[in-house]
């Protein structure tokens, strides 16, 4: 079957800076997929790029086999690519059902005039019930969104991009400032939605026990280009991920 | 329409374009210094001018002494204009209430004034006299006349520019205020005091609107509805492009001339046309002349 | 898992008596000029919601409700004082302004949103210049300067008010209208995009929300309903002069929607009816009347940015938080077991 | 975090008792806002009301605060000096006048305001209208509505052609004062091709069409380009200047309130423009003499009143208010003390002070009546006056050069 999102050539420049050089990988539906590399590779640049927040400037990027590169950010959304940001983005004056509902709002697509007469989308309640019986923490729906800790939106935030029956989901690294019991719920939950649902997803993570025990495939980005792909197993022994991670010991090399 | 209309109506256009110029200016440094839109600017400049005229009229100091009066005057307005519309609500979560509240202080400007200095509008001896006649100093080149008020205007607002861009260009406390714009916090890591460089920035801007004040009070009568201006200098802003202080002088004196020349044809649809020209300018360069697309990072 | 709360909620209940002794309480209390005051600060309110749609939803600051009074206003004046030669019926004129406006309004925003964030306000500081330009000088279409009078007051079904009384009366039924139809919008798809877009248009975009057309439908919304509150001004002080749409009207307005709390349906309502009638309220202090409005609003944005309404709803929630706190003191057990 | 919402809450109870009020500054009477149906509050009680048999008001709507304050001034001292002249001499038909004022401030809104309250006042049985022409026609509805015969204070010719029966102007309207300027700037300044400067509010636009009516009926065209409109509030007049100086004007006519008049002087002298020029009565006020100073001199104007009036009825009024308030008197003060008089005049007529239609009906009867400003006799369009003064402006005062009839 044909990858879920499929990167050829893309490449992009800020001025002197390459933030992405030639990368070129794909994602299979239901498959989670490592995107990692050290500070400053390129990560979140290559997310906005998919997600159509910046317009690559060479090379395509195909959602489903269809090119989308330059089709716009909100377009790229309703055909099914779901993101969540570094630093979670909530509504901040409004309650947290509102921000869930933002999620329900993309996955139903009613136009603004049909959701206005109240025809009420697909069931909200149990579908969010489903999904929170993997995370430990409940809330009430009418509290502000800032009542919650920061792990808390972390999770939210993911629940809600699942809301929006996503076909590929760009996490940008869910496991910063979690615990580990958090980090453990967040697993399950990826894992829940690529199994069940068939979503894609590329996960962007610096903890490398979450990237070695969730990914089946992984991509090493090094300023803006690609050093290594493969599985956990492989990549853990490459040379140049080690080297582009902890540097080459000088001596040890000339021998 | 022969040579001396076009060349008084020029001169004219340039040197209320130069007023605009330092509105405009102020307005600039503010966005990018505090992200503040002044609606009080043009309150600011009124002020000015009835500082001014109060310091030379009612207590008849001379020149040497008024100046560094003035100047004081507006240190001091400056000052306390900062601590009462912005600094209570420099971090405030919702960014509409700063731009309200320079409108409050816009009408509290306006009012202050009336009550210090009365509602009616007082006149003002002009700058450069013509020693023989007492009259306004002119210059007369072949046929065309060029009040001398016009030239002062030109040369004080162009020293202006030049002081401003020295500034920011050559000087380090100019980088200090910019480092302090671009990011605060990062600024105050680096032990750069933010809360003085947004003062001297509201100095800076008070001074500016000020001295505009001072340049236009002996050409029109000094009242509280000098505020008015200010919408021109907004226009300037805005066709001058995101946040650089070159295009908002270079609009502004777009906009003056343009008002100057549309006297011709339609004079009370004056308004009109200037807003005219800035809306079309928005169709076709909505980052204004010298603006660049600027994309928001993630 | 909290039950969702039914849609009533009690607070939207008090609300609802307070209007109703309201209604019933003030014609009694006072009649002919300060009523007349009244009946400006309702429609002034239906402007002031087109307002808390574009800024309190949106985020976006705009001063061109006043153009789209003006607009409502001379069409109206227009039609209804048969100066054009012909007479239009006042219910009918209604309709008409409501279906102009939308599609005034509609190519405005599509042209000034070609701006974002400072610039679109000073884009719209620019519409209102114009538009008062030529509501002052253009004769054949605006009066000029003396303005058009004697508009004909506002005939529906074969009735029409004849006092300030029974204009008050027809106004508070549009602005109940108008503010059930905001509160609709503040709860459907629409007002959640428009909240994201105000938080970060970024993160709004990646939700599949097209920003630019969001905000324009969003000034139209806002256009229509200033539309609307001019014609009813028309309507209501037969007379109309360009003096009304001036930019300094056009801060009153922003006042009137901060003041009330401008994401507060109820509050906006307040708002507007507070700032027509303090006037009328601060007979004595004349002279110094502006000074305290310009402090005031200082005041307002440095403590309670989100207005009255905003304080209340703090106010509210940190009761409730006590009450909660308070029940989990005393019923310890029961949270126990419910893990 | 305590503290700040404690102090959060108690500025909420005093933000929502002083802030907020809308741009309209509102009408104010010295007395609290009364309900409108009771009567007056009496704002300026007269000497004792002893040897009077009850007793008749009169409004006087005027700016006493707002930028056109020193308007409001004279106003108010011109209608006091009405009621102690009148009431000195044994009230009218016997009853003691009073008075009540309202503020109309310095926009429509307000001035509306101010009228619709003082004619509600239920003892009001006739008022002094706003001093502007566009504030008039906005409350003429409510005149005709409330049938309460009204004095406007502006000179617009389209106050009156409303076709209201209760509207009245004592002041020389647009239309006839464009004749007399039309007249006197071609007769007694010789001016063949003038430049016309006019304010685009409706006093200006109207007697800038009736000037050049009248300039057209004297054989003088004046094209387009030497028309110039300017908004009421304009403070840069430099670019008109420069056009009317480079081109073939042979004179300049100027039409507008005090306040532009003043600033219009500065420029043009500044401007070292040496043609004839003529302008409407606000040239020759004492505002704009005052404020323009020096510059203000050579100047002629077709005003309706100057201090140093030539008629006997003139100089009296002019005399008594000098030695009342010590100051030059104004149009506007004389203008409502004529006003107020014509009133009495009606009373004693009509033989009633309470009867608003029969007064009504008995100004219709008034036939030169000799008043400071002007002798007054009734025409259908409701202008009493027949006459204004032709001055020159000579070292700061309005010196009176000769009077131009219209019948």
């Amino acid at each position: 079957m044909n990858p879920i999102l499929r990167l050829d050539k893309v490449c992009k420049r800020f001025g002197g800076v390459i933030a992405a050089d030639d990368v070129t990988f794909s994602v299979m539906p239901g498959e989670i997929h490592g995107l990692i590399g050290p500070n400053g590779a390129g990560k979140s640049t290559l997310m906005n790029l998919i997600s159509g927040i910046y317009i690559p400037d060479s090379g395509s990027i195909f959602l489903d086999e269809k090119d989308i590169s330059n089709v716009p950010s909100h377009m790229r959304a309703r055909m099914g690519i779901g993101r969540t940001f570094q630093t979670p983005r909530f509504l901040q004056r409004s309650s947290i059902r509102d921000n869930l509902l933002l999620g329900t709002d993309l996955a139903n697509q009613m136009g603004y005039l049909k959701s206005y007469f109240g025809k009420k989308g697909s069931n909200f309640e149990e579908e969010l019930d489903r999904l929170m019986k993997y995370l430990d923490f409940t809330f009430d729906w009418e509290e502000d969104i800032n009542g919650l800790a920061y792990g808390q939106r972390k999770q939210l935030e993911i629940v809600r991009s699942m809301l929006t029956h996503p076909k590929i989901m760009l996490v940008d690294e869910p496991a910063a400032g979690l615990n580990n019991k958090e980090i453990d719920d967040v697993m399950a939950l990826l894992n829940f939605a690529a199994k069940q649902f068939g979503i894609g997803v590329l996960l962007i993570e610096h903890s490398m026990d979450m990237i070695m025990n969730i990914c089946e495939d992984i991509v090493v980005i090094c300023f803006g280009k690609v050093i290594a792909m493969g599985g956990p197993s492989k990549i853990s022994c490459d040379e140049a991920v080690i080297e582009a991670y902890l540097g080459r010991d000088l001596d040890a090399s000339n021998s | 329409m022969n040579i001396n209309t076009i060349v008084s109506l020029a001169v004219n256009g340039i040197s209320m374009g130069m007023i605009y110029a330092l509105m405009a200016m102020g307005l600039i440094l503010l966005i990018r210094a505090i992200g503040v839109m002044n609606f009080a600017q043009g309150d600011l400049l009124m002020f000015g001018a009835f500082i001014t005229c109060w310091l030379t009229v009612d207590l008849k100091l001379p020149l040497w002494a008024m100046i560094p009066l003035s100047i004081v005057c507006f240190v001091v307005v400056g000052i306390i204009f900062m601590f009462t519309a912005y600094w209570p609500l420099r971090n405030a979560s919702y960014p509409a209430a700063t731009v309200i509240s320079t409108m409050g202080a816009a009408m509290a400007l306006k009012e202050i004034a009336t009550l210090i200095w009365g509602s009616l509008p007082r006149s003002m001896p002009p700058l450069m006299k013509n020693p023989a006649t007492g009259k306004v100093a002119v210059l007369k080149i072949g046929s065309i006349t060029i009040q001398w008020q016009f030239i002062l205007t030109i040369i004080v607002g162009s020293v202006f520019i030049y002081l401003v861009f020295v500034l920011f260009d050559k000087l380090y406390a100019g980088r200090m205020m910019q480092a302090a714009a671009q990011d605060k916090y990062a600024a105050e890591l680096l032990g750069i005091p933010t809360i003085l460089t947004t003062m001297a920035t509201y100095v800076i801007v008070v001074a500016l609107a000020s001295t505009g004040g001072y340049m236009i009070a002996p050409i029109f009568m000094v009242s509280n509805t000098l505020g008015t201006l200010q919408l021109r200098a907004f226009a300037g802003v805005v066709i001058g492009g995101f946040g650089n202080i070159k295009g908002a002088i270079l609009g502004s004196l777009l906009i003056g001339v343009v008002e100057a020349f549309s006297t011709i044809q339609f004079s009370q649809y004056k308004d009109a046309v200037v807003f005219l020209v800035l809306i079309v300018f928005l169709l076709v360069r909505p980052q204004g002349l010298f603006g660049e697309k600027i994309a928001d990072k993630a | 898992m909290k039950k969702m709360k039914s849609y009533i909620k009690p607070s939207s209940f008090l609300i609802f008596i307070a209007l109703a002794i309201f209604v019933a309480l003030v014609p009694a209390v006072n009649q002919g000029y300060s009523m007349m005051i009244l009946n400006l600060g309702l429609i002034y309110s239906i402007a002031t919601y087109g307002l808390s749609v574009m800024l309190g939803l949106g985020g976006q600051l705009s001063f061109a409700a006043v153009s789209f009074m003006g607009l409502g206003a001379y069409f109206t004046a227009n039609l209804c004082s048969g100066r054009l030669g012909f007479w239009v019926d006042t219910s009918l004129t209604l309709v008409l302004v409501l279906i102009i406006s939308t599609v005034v309004a509609f190519l405005i925003g599509m042209i000034l949103f070609r701006l974002s964030g400072t610039y679109f306000t000073f884009g719209t500081i620019g519409l209102v210049q114009v538009t008062w330009s030529f509501y002052l000088s253009y004769k054949p279409l605006f009066g000029g300067p003396d303005g058009i009078s004697n508009v004909a007051t506002l005939r529906i079904f074969g009735w029409s008010p004849v006092d300030y009384n029974q204009w008050f009366y027809v106004l508070v039924v549009i602005v109940l209208i108008v503010a059930i139809l905001v509160e609709r919008i503040r709860r459907s798809q629409l007002g959640r995009s428009l909240s994201a877009i105000r938080d970060n248009e970024i993160a709004a975009q990646t939700l599949g929300i097209n920003v630019y057309m969001t905000k324009v439908i969003a000034f139209t919304i806002a256009g229509v309903l200033a539309a609307l509150a001019g014609s009813l001004y028309a309507m209501h002080s037969q007379f109309v002069s360009s003096d009304m749409f001036t930019f300094e009207r056009a801060t009153s307005y922003i006042i009137m929607a901060m003041l009330g709390g401008v994401n507060n349906t109820f509050g906006v309502f307040v708002g507007s009816v507070l700032v027509t009638m303090l006037p009328e309220w601060l007979r004595g202090m004349q002279r110094y009347l502006q000074l305290i409005y310009g402090v005031g609003v200082i005041l307002l944005m440095v403590f309670m940015p989100m207005g009255l309404a905003g304080l209340a709803g703090n106010f509210g929630k940190s009761i409730k938080r006590k009450l909660r706190s308070a029940a989990v003191k005393n019923a310890p057990a029961e949270k126990e077991d419910a893990k | 975090m305590k503290t700040r919402r404690l102090i959060a809450f108690t500025m909420a109870i005093a933000m929502t008792a002083l802030a907020g009020c809308s741009t309209t500054a509102p009408t104010q009477t010295q007395a609290p806002a009364s309900a409108s149906s009771e009567a007056a509050p009496q704002a300026s009680t007269g000497n004792a009301s002893a040897g009077f048999d009850g007793s008749v008001t009169f409004g006087v709507v005027a700016p006493i605060t707002g930028t056109n304050k020193m308007v409001g001034e004279y106003v108010v001292n011109g209608a006091k000096l009405a009621l102690k002249d009148i009431n000195a001499a044994g009230g009218i038909n016997g009853k003691e006048l009073k008075l009540v004022f309202e503020d109309e401030v310095d926009n429509q809104q307000a001035s509306v305001n101010a009228m619709v309250k003082i004619m509600n006042y239920s003892d009001v049985v006739s008022f002094f209208g706003s001093t502007y022409s566009a504030n008039c026609i906005a409350a003429s509805p409510n005149v005709l509505e409330k049938k309460i015969p009204m004095f406007a204070g502006g000179s617009s010719a389209n106050i009156p052609k409303k076709g209201n029966p209760y509207v009245w102007q004592d002041r020389m309207t647009d239309d006839q004062s464009g004749v007399l300027l039309a007249k006197a700037a071609t007769e007694n300044l010789k001016i063949k091709n003038p430049a016309i400067l006019y304010s685009t509010e409706s006093f200006g636009t109207g007697l800038r069409d009736q000037t050049i009516n009248a300039l057209k009926a004297l054989g003088i065209v004046v094209p387009e380009k030497n028309q110039y409109g300017f908004v009421n509030d304009e403070k840069n007049f430099a670019p008109m200047i420069s056009q009317i100086q480079n081109s073939d004007v042979d004179g300049l006519i100027a039409i507008g309130n005090q306040m532009p008049a003043a600033v219009i002087c500065q420029q043009i002298d500044a401007a070292g423009l040496t043609i004839p020029m003529i302008g409407s009565s606000s040239w020759a006020s004492a505002v704009c003499r005052q404020n323009a100073g020096a510059s203000a001199d050579g100047w002629y104007a077709v005003a309706d009143w100057t201090v140093e009036v030539s008629t006997d009825e003139g100089k009296t009024f002019a005399k008594e208010y000098k030695d009342t308030y010590n100051a030059d008197s104004d149009m506007p003060a004389v203008a409502v003390y004529d006003s107020i008089m014509l009133f009495k005049k009606a009373c004693e007529i009509a033989k009633t002070t309470a009867d608003k239609e029969a007064i009504n009906n008995a100004l219709k009867e008034i036939k030169d009546y000799k008043g400071a400003m002007s002798t007054y006799t009734y025409s259908e369009n409701h202008c009493f006056s027949t006459s204004q003064f032709l001055t020159v402006n000579k070292d700061g005062l309005a010196t009176m050069v000769g009077t131009v009839k219209t019948r």
